[in-house]
């Protein structure tokens, strides 16, 4: 699997983004520049986390018009897989490759801590590593990760299966109270239409080594490699 | 509206009668305006450490593994691997009470810049904070913006913050303390220093423009200039870690390449401080056109762009032939990128604005005559043995009370605001063990890190207060099973005029001495933090509690050896030493 | 010529930010304070000299970056 | 009565938001755009029918509340 992970003026986990790759493939991914308008032959195009443009404005607003977003939606257009984390999902959102938005968190604070995220959707690309029901832990780490979309949008997430992860507790409870930031129905993660480009607020790359707590991220990387392995 | 350079205007800039005449003899002449503001920053405490000097150099600052000690950017040891961490710890305290959440932003931004500007890639944050009493409203005011502050930044630029302390006390009411160390690691044969060489290399301004931010800080009285400048002048500076961001990349982008002869990061005094201490260090002269320095405001005097405090910005000598190479690395980035000067062999900064000359002074005497003081001091007065304790309310009651009072309770709502895993090499994060770890990327090494001070302890005895921080950070480090390397600290404390607290102040010292040599556990870099005083209600002045904060660094060969806190139901608990 | 674009979360979006300044508000003893919305402005310093034209390439910058058509709604008016 | 206080950064302190909304505008090719300030707005419902006290209170309430007098400059104005 090729992948190519996009660094924006102000990102910062593409390193953690890079080693959890390395992990699942062997081989080292590609750094690409915000500037460039080409992207090289590639199976997976990750978008990671941090800062764009210091997150001014609103989170990804400014990144979504970087020159490389024209290049990536070509890319996702013709089918190709793309996985935004964090800052990125917040990118492909506002870039429109994903509906909705993300908000600042209902409680107005950065948020640091281990959540859960039950597996909503099995069988994908992002997700074969789990079945549906699964519950793993992820690090998150972001101010601005409150899903909001329309009534409509959200009937469509549902009813259509794309709705990737949702917050839960240890046991996969889903409820008011397993929900951190305020996420419309504890939303954690959303698939485009055609289940190839997928965002998620929880950092799974962080969660890849059982020296830093634990391997709960890796089925996503290694699910990956076997559905893109060329 | 130009006010006469005289005695009372050098009053005013912080410096004595005393001091102002050695300004009068190294000159031969009156200064100027702007020759004054150097004198008075280079001579302030701030930037000359008059009042600790003297003590300072009886701390032990050397061991095997150090590679350099005190008078760097920051310390520099030997962690194996032919790597080096690089760390350092400093305080903004003033302005942490003057707008809290920028206050502590710049904190972790200046040191960032401190550590990154030697070469190395900031791998973690920690802290040391003291704040007043709970039931002070203030205080929930205070704490709240320097929490936010300290993450806004650091989670931005992309440091995970893993380590730190709190107190709370009265002392602290009028003048909290926020310390912010950071922690960097670099090739050991790829340190970049501050010492400035090469007559007629270019002088190199990057990172953001300048404006009148904080100019002269707090020491500036509010008589000198006219109402409108005050405005104008900003005394409290905002951080932009976006750009903190974009300059660490750029800067150690430039450093892989060989253009860089010596790099400073403009800290306090900004380009004053940067321009002397590199020109100094390096016992050459420097010739700064300040046209060419990027400016953000319209109409900004030399004066002015001399004391700016604005953020972001760094101050390097570069090789004439890679000026390219580095101004294309800065273009990349989307940084501001000057020549704005040249190194001279005159010994002098001169400096240069429409066609004038506005300042020019010998480095030599500005450096060697700056003033150093032998305070008075007086010993702490002992405290009364606390003698029999009573119990009023049982031993159940008692712990209950004791874990929920403020210094005990849980820190969780504090960590939680920051990002502690981006990296992806915390392997121990806030609250697991007693000291934070972190790999090293690429490598099984895992450094210890910790924050620790008891300022129960310093007040009651200065010198066993000051032995135990040291101890304190010394354990915390041992307990995760990493061997301590060294320490750097933050010594804050109240007004040194005042024979007690410079008593405290030498105490501490002497104990954090003999506390090092015991331990082998040397300081390799620090700042000091004088003049915190809390206002009373009734005008008099109570001075903090002696807050001597310690950060202390381990290693562990193999990150993953390290203990962590979390008893398993199958261990036995063990206890070590008297009680 | 000087513009200003103001960008408010559009009706039905929940504001936490607003909610939580209301309730700080009415705890600081301001008890006339009903609904309470959060937004952002923005000044821009525009070469130009037509107000009709400076505002449409205000709009215009607001559909394009200033505001999220998604969760926001914006106005544009000139300063001077 | 509805009031909307705009606060802004005081002129000189430096607005890293602003700067970079500047910079996006250029590369999204708004040559056009100058300096750029950016602020927030809060829109407050008030029980309250005297327009000049409800300003008052407006007021009252950024200098306790929704400004930061250290850096920020507010002004408040009645909506309808
Ligand atoms: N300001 C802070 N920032 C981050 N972590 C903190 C902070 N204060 C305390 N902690 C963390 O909380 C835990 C407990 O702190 P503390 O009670 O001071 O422990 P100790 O005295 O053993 O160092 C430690 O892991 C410490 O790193």
């Amino acid at each position: 699997m090729r992948a190519g992970i996009v660094v924006f003026p102000g990102t910062n986990r593409e390193r953690d983004m890079a080693i959890a790759l390395q992990g699942a493939t062997g081989t080292q991914a590609v750094m690409l520049w915000h500037r460039d308008t080409v992207l090289p032959a590639l199976d997976l195009v990750v978008l990671p986390g941090g800062f764009s443009h210091g997150d001014y404005l609103r989170c990804g607003a400014m990144a979504a018009h970087s020159p490389i977003m024209t290049a990536v939606r070509s890319f996702a257009e013709a089918g190709g897989h793309v996985l935004g984390v964090c800052n990125g999902f917040q990118i492909l959102t506002e870039a429109g490759l994903l509906p909705g938005a993300l908000l600042r968190n209902a409680g107005l604070r950065f948020l640091s801590h281990d959540c859960h995220l039950r597996v909503e959707r099995e069988g994908t690309a992002f997700t074969r590593g789990w079945s549906a029901g699964d519950v793993f832990r992820a690090p998150l780490a972001h101010g601005d990760g409150n899903y909001v979309a329309d009534r409509e949008t959200l009937e469509r997430l549902d009813g259509d299966g794309l709705v990737a992860f949702r917050y839960s507790d240890a046991a996969g409870r889903v409820d008011a109270g397993t929900n951190p930031n305020g996420s419309a129905g504890n939303i954690a993660g959303v698939f485009s239409r055609n289940l190839r480009v997928l965002g998620l607020m929880p950092h799974p790359e962080d969660l890849v080594d059982p020296l830093m707590g634990g391997i709960d991220g890796k089925p996503l990387f290694d699910g990956l490699v076997q559905a893109l392995a060329a | 509206m130009i006010r006469q350079v005289d005695q009372a205007l050098a009053r005013e800039f912080g410096l004595t009668p005393d001091e102002y005449q050695n300004v009068l003899a190294i000159m031969g002449r009156a200064p100027s305006l702007t020759e004054l503001g150097i004198f008075s920053v280079m001579w302030s405490e701030h930037c000359s450490y008059k009042s600790s000097r003297a003590f300072l150099r009886t701390l032990p600052t050397t061991a095997p593994w150090v590679i350099h000690g005190p008078g760097e950017n920051a310390g520099v040891v030997d962690i194996g691997e032919g790597l080096a961490a690089i760390f350092k710890m400093e305080s903004h305290n003033h302005p942490s009470f003057i707008e809290p959440y920028q206050g502590a932003a710049t904190g972790v931004g200046g040191i960032l810049r401190d550590v990154f500007t030697m070469g190395a890639r900031p791998i973690a944050n920690l802290n040391a904070l003291r704040f007043g009493s709970p039931d002070n409203p203030a205080t929930r005011r205070i704490v709240d913006g320097v929490v936010r502050g300290i993450g806004g930044y650091g989670n931005c630029v992309g440091v995970p913050t893993v380590g730190g302390e709190v107190n709370f006390h009265p002392a602290y009411d009028g003048n909290p303390l926020v310390n912010a160390m950071t922690v960097g690691i670099a090739r050991q044969d790829r340190i970049f220093l501050s010492a400035a060489a090469g007559i007629g290399n270019p002088v190199v301004y990057v990172g953001s423009r300048t404006g009148r931010d904080g100019i002269h800080g707090a020491t500036m009285a509010s008589a000198e200039f006219d109402e409108d400048a005050q405005a104008k002048r900003p005394t409290v500076q905002v951080g932009d870690p976006f750009v903190e961001k974009l300059l660490i990349e750029a800067c150690l982008e430039l450093m892989q390449t060989d253009a860089i002869v010596a790099i400073q990061d403009m800290g306090a005094a900004g380009l004053t401080s940067s321009s002397v201490e590199m020109a100094g260090k390096g016992a050459v002269g420097i010739d700064l056109d300040l046209d060419a320095v990027p400016q953000r405001e319209r109409g900004m005097t030399a004066y002015e762009m001399m004391l700016s405090e604005s953020q972001e910005r760094m101050l390097m000598v570069l090789r004439p032939d890679r000026t390219e190479v580095a101004q294309a690395i800065f273009e990349k980035w989307e940084l501001d990128f000057a020549i704005i000067g040249t190194l001279t062999d005159t010994g002098h900064i001169v400096v240069r604005h429409k066609g004038r000359v506005e300042a020019d002074i010998p480095l030599g005497p500005l450096a060697e005559q700056a003033p150093l003081y032998h305070r008075p001091t007086a010993p702490t007065p002992l405290r009364e043995p606390l003698g029999p304790v009573s119990d009023p309310v049982g031993i159940e009651a008692a712990l209950v009370r004791l874990v929920g009072s403020p210094d005990c309770a849980s820190r969780a709502w504090i960590w939680d605001q920051y990002d502690s895993t981006v990296g992806g090499q915390t392997v121990r994060r806030p609250g697991a063990a007693d000291a934070a770890i972190v790999r090293v990327e690429g490598t099984r090494i895992g450094l210890a890190l910790t924050t620790d001070c008891t300022p129960r302890y310093v007040a009651a005895d200065a010198r066993t207060g000051g032995a135990q921080a040291v101890a304190e950070a010394w354990r915390n480090l041992t307990a995760t099973g990493a061997r301590p390397l060294a320490i750097t600290d933050n010594l804050n404390f109240g007004n040194p005029e005042k024979p007690e607290v410079m008593g405290q102040f030498a105490d501490a010292v002497s104990g954090m001495a003999e506390a090092c040599l015991a331990l082998d556990f040397p300081v390799v870099s620090g700042n000091v933090s004088l003049y915190n005083e809390t206002r009373a209600p009734d005008g008099s002045t109570v001075s903090i509690l002696p807050t001597p904060a310690i950060g202390g660094l381990g290693v562990l060969e193999d990150a993953a050896t390290a203990v962590g806190l979390a008893l398993a139901p199958d261990l036995d608990l063990v206890l070590i030493g008297e009680t | 010529m000087r513009v200003k674009v103001t960008v408010m979360l559009k009706e039905g979006v929940l504001d936490p930010q607003g909610k939580a300044i209301g309730h700080a508000l009415h705890t600081l003893g301001f008890g006339e304070v009903g609904d309470v919305r959060a937004g952002r402005v923005i000044e821009l310093e525009l070469d130009e000299t037509d107000q009709g034209r400076a505002l449409s390439r205000a709009e215009a910058m607001a559909q394009r970056l200033l505001a999220n058509s998604v969760i926001e709604t914006f106005a544009a008016e000139v300063l001077a």
